[in-house]
């Protein structure tokens, strides 16, 4: 049955994929005139290097956590959900709404409220793709599409007309109250004596989005219903024959997913902004389907998969500075580690397969 | 709303439809075969950037158009290999598409011609002219008839008619030929046509190949049509012929019908946009949503279920 | 060395961001001299960016575009030492110059322009994205050709409601052709990457456009009235020449200090009348004088105009 | 043989027999570390049927589909006619004569027949000539070897004994000398596996070159002229048919002997368990699935249902699942059952004490990608022994409970880590059987127990049903294979066209009278 050590299946081949990536790349940064080495180096240590660049880091991992589970809940119900982009932008709403409406003194207190707010209404903009897939049979894919440009329309509407402060220019909403405020990394290690930067983005929610990955785990594969979800998104006949009702798993995994994308909202709104600013999502929806899949729907697989993109988004925007690559670079570098690690995977793995199997029989096992 | 008002919005809905036909149609090859394709938006940004990069370099919109075409070929066949040659997953290997197009257009871009993403705008014997269709001119004071004819139906530029002309030919390529016969099969069970006799690998490189060709017509419509590239031109184009290609349950007449649909309601939304300016305020975003609102109500009320080919998602692997 | 950072539109958004990287450039042909500069992909990177350049000494640090307020507003306090210029927004510190500019009346003059080059009465815009700044633009200028054609009729319309509203060239072609066969023969165009679509359209179709931001006119010599060209590079360029000693405070870039209003050049000289010319000065000088009061479509966010 | 001084001249002068149609040599296939073929060669001679047997996973399949140049083989040739042939792809197979009908059978389903025969044998680029040649084409071989089906017809729409047939017709179309057959009765009914049976004949006597991969001992001694076993990869004999018997070629397959017959003891009849009455179900198109049926089950007691596939046991047996909406009247231990068709009714009916084993295990009964711990509970997964609080399973208690079951079935490998698709169809069928027999339910509803598995677990399954009949449990069995309804129901109905064609009790029946029944001949049989 085996074909190669577990190591082999979930270290090297992944490593090899992105080392394939980056090669790549560097061929690309060549090309335009650039020095591959010396924009590896800047990456790592821009985005590794200083508590600043992993602030940053994190920060970004943490938006595509968000997303990922979001994406990753869906696929375990063999459910394409594309609109992570609208749900996590109606997340933002609903953070905003209840951070604004309330004059909060303590995070201790907001936190809970926007975990709830932002969910709720990621997990409502979710419910209407879900119901229409659910009981008419409306493909989930396009109404999802529908939904993300729909949800940009209402957020446009919204953040310039009644959210917009008054005589200001940028279409945001004010800025949330003091007691709104999360923990940046900066203030909750400052009590242990660890110095971490106190001009970083990384917040409070990169625990709770931790504390999500652990979730969807203990969802998807200790609860009864991850195990029905997990069962429709195999076989609709069987989960029928078996009693589990598919509009209703449709719907709750909708939500669930739905909920997650919004959630991002209390570390892009809430944590950074401290505002919602128009179009705040920025890709996040998108780049999360691209880490589900990479991660294979598993909270340590698109925990890694978060991180890498975090690592590229940070790393990134240092090219800039230190080599005047265009941003679009970053974006090239993205998608080869998509391509690679993500489509192109057998490439690497049949031969390495091979190699395994033939250590295997020369050993007679 | 007067009558020449009507002529113009359907004037308008035919542009409007064309780059998404053209890519709806380009999905439909590769989804009927059995490769789901989301890359479509990429392959089509691709093409709008070489066409408009090669058109302005040579002069010639159809230097441009072949070139752009390759492009979008190239990044077909790359989707091809990741998915078909090695089972990979189609939707990741379309997403790495749609951003290697978007950044590699960019960076290109740059490079060439250093206008940031933007290439040189086409000067006009660089670009398409409108064909106008014999006695176009005579017939335009014929009343109703004459401009619906002269107006609406002449004077598009080439890619139009190609466009419009590519629904029957795909309707026969698939439902006619010995090739659509196959191809269709591998996209419902591909073990059949292994089985009897023929590569299912061959016949799906077929079918993405000619969907890069018809993504490459798209992308080089627009770069003609606006006569230069902008970066991201594509503006989820690419997702909206998606979505049109389940509406249309993978069939080209109604791909057809769906493309003049959605381009209607893009084309008609202007007109319905309130003419006080506080109207505005309050419409236009509800304005601009209308069309994506009006698909999902009508996709909830009268379309219904749309049962994709069978084996579409699926690397067809038939020994490990 | 001086620091430049663009908005999220890029910087050869042919538009706002673009006006100010021409600045920027001219600064460097000219002087010789070399500036560091960022383009912003994300929002959460204004602060970074800010950060980056200050603690790199580069003075002083420049940055085009409204959003960029509230980030500014805590690194300017840590930064002391380095000067700040932000445009189109005001932010209030000992280190911060603010550049704001009067859109609306450098608007108001196209429109005058416009309605007086139609021949129809109907006139038109077409804006990117639905935001204030966007609005101000359209009740400017609607504003311009109301006063000087009454029954003149404006239409507006916007691209769309996502970022990509800026890079729609096909998009804002077709709007052209709306709003051409409701009878506009004079498009002002506000939307970016997108407006290159309207004024190839205006060519195509044989009727005149108004380019904005920076002069646009030669994009399609003979089909563009004008431009309404916000000096942005102006500011930039300024800014860049007194290097450290930018002098913080606000500018309000408008009329009179040319640092709006319509341009005059070889490729549009065929097109503009000498009556337009001289209304357009009238109406100038009316505006500096404050006896046409320009409504700003900020201070109340409403258009009495449209 | 007529024909053995032809080909003879052909052969070298050392061989005296005549070439074979077929031969293998030295055929080695791994699938990764998966010896599936080793070092097999065989002889098959022209105009016979050669039947091949073995346990499931023997590597059959694999051997027939090296021939047909599915799989590439790892070492071996491949002689077809005498000559050395590369086999690399199917098209290479269809080229040398050779046809094959694949145990799942590979139609276009939304395709009509017409379309799915000429399907890569097309004449030209267009593709109604081609359609019309094949429909003439079609029409003569259908006559000449009783192949009826209506070629304008979509496959989804077929019975499978009908899609079986089409599936010949491919391989005649594309004028096939060697025609194989992977487990072709498997899904059939007795009748349609007799036709099938004379169109075989049919096609020996007009020269063609058959090989069978069947189960079923019976259809090899009826139907075949020589036989091999395969055991674990390899070939361990070939013997003629004629000299050998069911048993011994059961003992060489298994490895040990085995019992054909079910052995159980006379029914001990207890209380009424379920009672139906006038049940109908009309399907999404409106057509009435189920007429108004009705009968009863008693504790001890096996209830066989017999009928060709399709006759409405597939909705008996969702309906009493719980799964599909009906009308009238369905009781167990006097107790209404709701037939709304509501959806989580499924859950109640286990509940009830009601299991069911379904008829088709890939698309309904398992989760192929699930463990095998997991697919222990399916359709269980409520019930508290298997939850540690309303949130949380309790996964050490169901991979426990599986080991034990796996055991008491003796499911291999025991492992229940492995996913059920790892499992062969007669291991995946025990891990089923397993999950719900040993409920220990008052009512178990059981489809199709054996269809596909070897004879081994055949004998196990049955003595499975029958042990927990004699506990006192009601048993609704459905099955398409007759013999196994006589030997194994204590009582007989037969289903036809949705309605209880008659009823009566194994030990007063015989296959003859049940064959005019399933047919939906009421007179023939009563007579
Ligand atoms: N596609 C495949 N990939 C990996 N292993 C396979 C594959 N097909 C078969 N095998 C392995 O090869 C062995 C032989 O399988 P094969 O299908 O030939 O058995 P079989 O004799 O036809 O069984 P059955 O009676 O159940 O049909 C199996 O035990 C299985 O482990
Ligand atoms: N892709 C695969 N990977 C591993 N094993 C496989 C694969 N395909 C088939 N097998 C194994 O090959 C053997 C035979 O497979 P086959 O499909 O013939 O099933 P089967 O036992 O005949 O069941 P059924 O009759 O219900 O289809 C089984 O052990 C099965 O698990
Ligand atoms: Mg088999
Ligand atoms: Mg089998």
């Amino acid at each position: 049955m085996k074909k190669m050590p577990r190591w082999a299946d979930v270290a090297l081949i992944p490593i090899l994929n992105l080392l394939i990536a980056f090669i790549i790349s560097g061929l690309v940064l060549l090309a335009i005139g650039k020095d591959p080495w010396a924009a590896l180096g800047t990456m790592i240590d821009g985005s590794f290097g200083s508590s600043r660049g992993v602030g940053y880091t994190l920060y970004y991992t943490t938006n595509f956590i968000f997303t990922g589970l979001a994406m990753g809940i869906a696929s375990h119900a063999r459910m394409f959900n594309i609109g992570g982009e609208g749900q996590a932008a109606l997340g933002g709403l609903g953070v905003a709404l209840i951070l604004l409406a309330v004059p909060w003194p303590h995070w201790t207190l907001a936190l809970p409220a926007a975990i709830l707010f932002g969910g709720l209404f990621g997990a409502a903009w979710a419910f209407i793709p879900a119901y229409l897939q659910a009981k008419r049979g409306s493909h989930i894919v396009i109404t999802t599409i529908m939904f993300n440009f729909i949800a940009a329309s209402l957020m446009g509407y919204l953040l310039t007309g009644v959210l917009k402060v008054p005589g200001k220019m940028a279409a945001e909403t004010a800025k949330f109250p003091e007691g709104a405020h999360l923990p940046t990394f900066h203030e909750m290690l400052a009590p242990f004596g660890i110095e971490f930067s106190k001009h970083a983005p990384a917040n409070l929610s990169f625990l709770v989005a931790l504390l999500c990955l652990y979730v969807f785990w203990i969802l998807v594969w200790r609860t009864r219903l991850g195990y029905n979800i997990r069962a429709f998104g195999e076989s609709e006949s069987a989960a029928v024959y078996a009693g589990i009702n598919p509009a209703k798993i449709i719907i709750i995994t909708m939500l669930i997913s739905g909920a997650f994308a919004g959630l991002m909202a209390i570390n892009n709104v809430m944590g950074e902004a401290e505002r919602l600013i128009h179009n705040a999502v920025e890709g996040a929806g998108f780049i999360g389907i691209a880490v589900a899949l990479m991660g294979r729907n598993h909270p340590i697989g698109i925990f890694l998969a978060a991180l890498l993109f975090g690592f590229l988004w940070q790393g990134g925007a240092e090219l800039q500075f230190e080599h005047q690559i265009p941003r679009e670079m970053v974006t090239v570098i993205q998608a080869l580690v998509i391509l690679l690690t993500g489509a192109l995977d057998n490439m690497v793995r049949r031969p390495v397969e091979k190699l395994f199997i033939m250590r295997y029989k020369a050993k007679g096992l | 709303m007067d009558f020449m008002t009507l002529i113009a919005i359907f004037d308008s809905t035919l542009r409007y439809a064309t780059p998404l036909l053209l890519a709806c149609l380009a999905g439909l090859y590769s989804e009927r075969a059995g490769v789901v394709d989301i890359g479509l938006e990429g392959k089509m940004l691709g093409a709008a950037f070489v066409t408009g990069g090669v058109a302005y370099v040579t002069g010639s919109i159809w230097l441009g158009l072949l070139a752009g075409t390759a492009a979008s070929i190239a990044l077909s066949l790359i989707h091809g290999v990741a998915s078909i040659t090695y089972h990979g997953d189609q939707l990741i290997s379309g997403v790495a598409i749609n951003f290697l197009a978007a950044g590699l257009s960019i960076v290109i871009a740059s490079a060439w011609f250093g206008l940031g993403g933007r290439t040189p705008s086409l000067p006009p014997e660089a670009r398409f002219q409108n064909i106008n269709l014999p006695l176009a001119d005579t017939l335009q004071n014929v009343p109703i008839l004459g401009p619906i004819y002269s107006e609406l139906i002449s004077g598009h530029t080439i890619l139009v008619y190609v466009a419009l002309l590519a629904v029957p030919v795909t309707w026969a390529v698939l439902f006619r030929t010995r090739f659509g016969l196959r191809l269709r099969a591998a996209g419902e069970n591909p073990g059949a046509v292994d089985t009897a006799g023929v590569s299912v690998v061959r016949l799906r490189y077929y079918a993405i190949l000619i969907a890069g060709l018809l993504c490459g017509l798209a992308g080089a419509y627009l770069a003609d049509f606006a006569a230069n590239f902008v970066k991201d031109m594509t503006a989820g184009r690419g997702f909206i012929a998606l979505a049109a290609l389940i509406f249309a349950k993978w069939r080209p007449w109604q791909a057809m019908g769906t493309c003049l649909l959605f381009g209607f309601l893009s084309a008609a939304a202007p007109y319905l946009e309130n003419k006080s300016f506080m109207g505005i305020e309050v419409a236009s975003q509800f304005i601009d949503a209308l069309p994506y609102i009006l698909t999902v109500i009508i996709l909830a009320g009268f379309v219904g279920k749309a049962i994709p080919p069978r084996a579409g998602g699926q690397p067809y692997v038939k020994e490990q | 060395d001086p620091a430049i950072v663009f908005d999220l539109g890029g910087k050869f958004d042919k538009s706002f961001n673009e006006a100010a990287y021409n600045g920027a450039e001219r600064w460097a042909s000219e002087t010789g001299g070399s500036y560091d500069e960022f383009e912003l992909s994300a929002d959460a990177q204004r602060e970074q960016v800010l950060r980056r350049f200050a603690e790199g000494g580069n003075n002083p640090i420049v940055m085009a575009g409204f959003s960029f307020a509230s980030a500014l507003e805590t690194v300017a306090a840590d930064f002391p030492d380095t000067k700040f210029v932000i445009i189109d927004m005001v932010v209030d510190a000992p280190n911060v110059r603010s550049i704001v500019f009067d859109e609306h009346t450098g608007s108001y003059l196209v429109g005058v322009m416009a309605a007086m080059a139609s021949e129809s009465g109907t006139v038109s815009f077409v804006g990117g994205m639905d935001i204030p700044l966007i609005s101000k633009f359209a009740c400017g200028y609607a504003q311009g050709v109301k006063d000087t054609n009454p029954d003149a009729n404006v239409i507006v319309n916007m691209t769309g409601t996502t970022p990509s509203a800026w890079n729609d060239p096909v998009k804002g072609s077709e709007l052209t052709r709306g709003q051409i066969s409701q009878g506009s023969d004079v498009v002002f165009a506000a939307a970016g990457g997108t407006g290159l679509g309207v004024l190839q359209t205006a060519k195509d179709e044989g009727i005149l456009a108004i380019g904005v931001d920076s002069n646009q006119n030669h994009l399609q010599p003979g089909s563009v009235l004008t431009s309404m060209v916000k000096r942005v590079d102006n500011a930039v360029y300024e800014s860049f020449t007194a290097g450290e000693g930018v002098e913080p405070g606000f500018a309000a870039m408008g009329l009179a200090n040319e640092g709006v209003g319509p341009a005059f050049d070889d490729s549009n000289a065929p097109l503009v009348t000498d009556e337009m010319k001289a209304a357009v000065e009238e109406a100038k000088a009316k505006i500096i004088a404050g006896d046409i009061v320009v409504h700003d479509y900020m201070s109340d966010e409403s258009c009495p105009s449209l | 043989m007529a024909t053995a001084t032809e080909t003879g001249r052909q052969e070298t002068a050392a061989l005296a027999s005549p070439a074979p149609a077929i031969e293998l040599r030295g055929i080695s296939k791994a699938f990764g570390p998966v010896q599936a073929n080793k070092d097999i060669s065989i002889r098959v001679e022209k105009g016979t049927v050669h039947g091949i047997i073995g346990e499931n996973g023997a590597g059959k399949s694999t051997l027939m589909s090296i021939l047909y140049g599915f799989y590439k083989a790892d070492a071996g040739e491949i002689f077809i006619g005498g000559k050395e042939t590369l086999i690399p792809d199917s098209q290479a197979a269809i080229s040398a004569g050779i046809g094959m009908v694949f145990q799942h059978f590979k139609l276009v389903e939304n395709f009509t027949v017409l379309e799915n025969v000429v399907l890569g044998a097309e004449e030209g680029f267009r593709l109604t000539p081609s359609l019309r040649k094949a429909r003439k084409l079609l029409t003569e071989l259908a006559a000449e070897y009783e192949l009826n089906v209506d070629p304008d017809a979509l496959i989804e729409d077929l019975s499978v004994g009908h899609r079986q047939r089409v599936e010949i017709l491919k391989a005649l179309y594309r004028k096939a000398d060697i025609l194989i057959l992977d487990e072709p009765t498997g899904v059939l009914t007795p009748a349609e596996a007799d036709h099938l049976f004379r169109i075989l004949e049919g096609l020996r006597d007009a020269g063609k070159t058959i090989i069978l991969i069947t189960h079923k001992l019976r259809e090899i001694m009826d139907i075949t002229d020589t036989v091999s076993v395969m055991r674990r990869g390899e070939m361990t004999a070939t013997v003629k048919t004629s000299e050998t018997s069911p048993e011994h070629l059961a003992e060489l397959m298994v490895g040990r002997k085995v019992l054909l017959r079910v052995d159980k003891k006379p029914a001990q009849l207890g209380k009424e368990i379920l009672k139906v009455e006038n049940l109908r179900v009309v399907d999404e198109q409106g057509v009435e699935r189920l007429k108004g049926i009705g009968f009863n089950i008693r504790a001890g007691e096996i209830l066989g249902i017999a009928g060709v596939s399709g006759n409405g046991q597939s909705e008996l047996l969702e309906v009493l699942g719980g799964y599909a909406e009906a009308t009238g009247k369905v009781s167990l231990h006097g107790e209404e059952l709701d037939l709304s068709g509501a959806e989580s009714d499924a859950q109640s009916r286990r509940l009830k004490g009601i299991a069911h084993v379904p008829e088709d295990r890939h698309e309904e009964g398992l989760i192929l990608n699930f463990h095998a711990w997991e697919n222990m509970v399916f359709g269980y997964q409520n019930d508290p022994k298997y939850n540690k609080n309303k949130i949380l399973m309790d996964n050490k208690a169901i991979w426990d409970e599986t080991q034990a079951k796996m055991d008491r079935f003796d499911v291999r490998p025991p492992n229940p880590r492995l996913n059920a698709a790892n499992f062969s169809g007669g291991n995946q069928q025990k891990i089923v059987l397993a999950r719900e027999i040993e409920r220990n339910p008052e009512l178990l509803l059981i489809g199709q127990p054996t269809r596909g598995v070897d004879i081994g677990a055949i004998e196990f399954i049955h003595q499975q049903i029958v042990e927990l009949r004699d506990q006192g449990k009601a048993i609704l069995l459905v099955s398409v294979e007759l013999e196994e309804v006589l030997s194994l129901a204590d009582r007989i109905v037969v289903m036809f066209d949705g309605q209880i064609m008659g009823e009566r009790l194994s030990s007063e029946t015989d296959e003859r009278e049940l064959g005019m029944l399933m047919a939906g001949m009421k007179q023939g049989a009563d007579a």
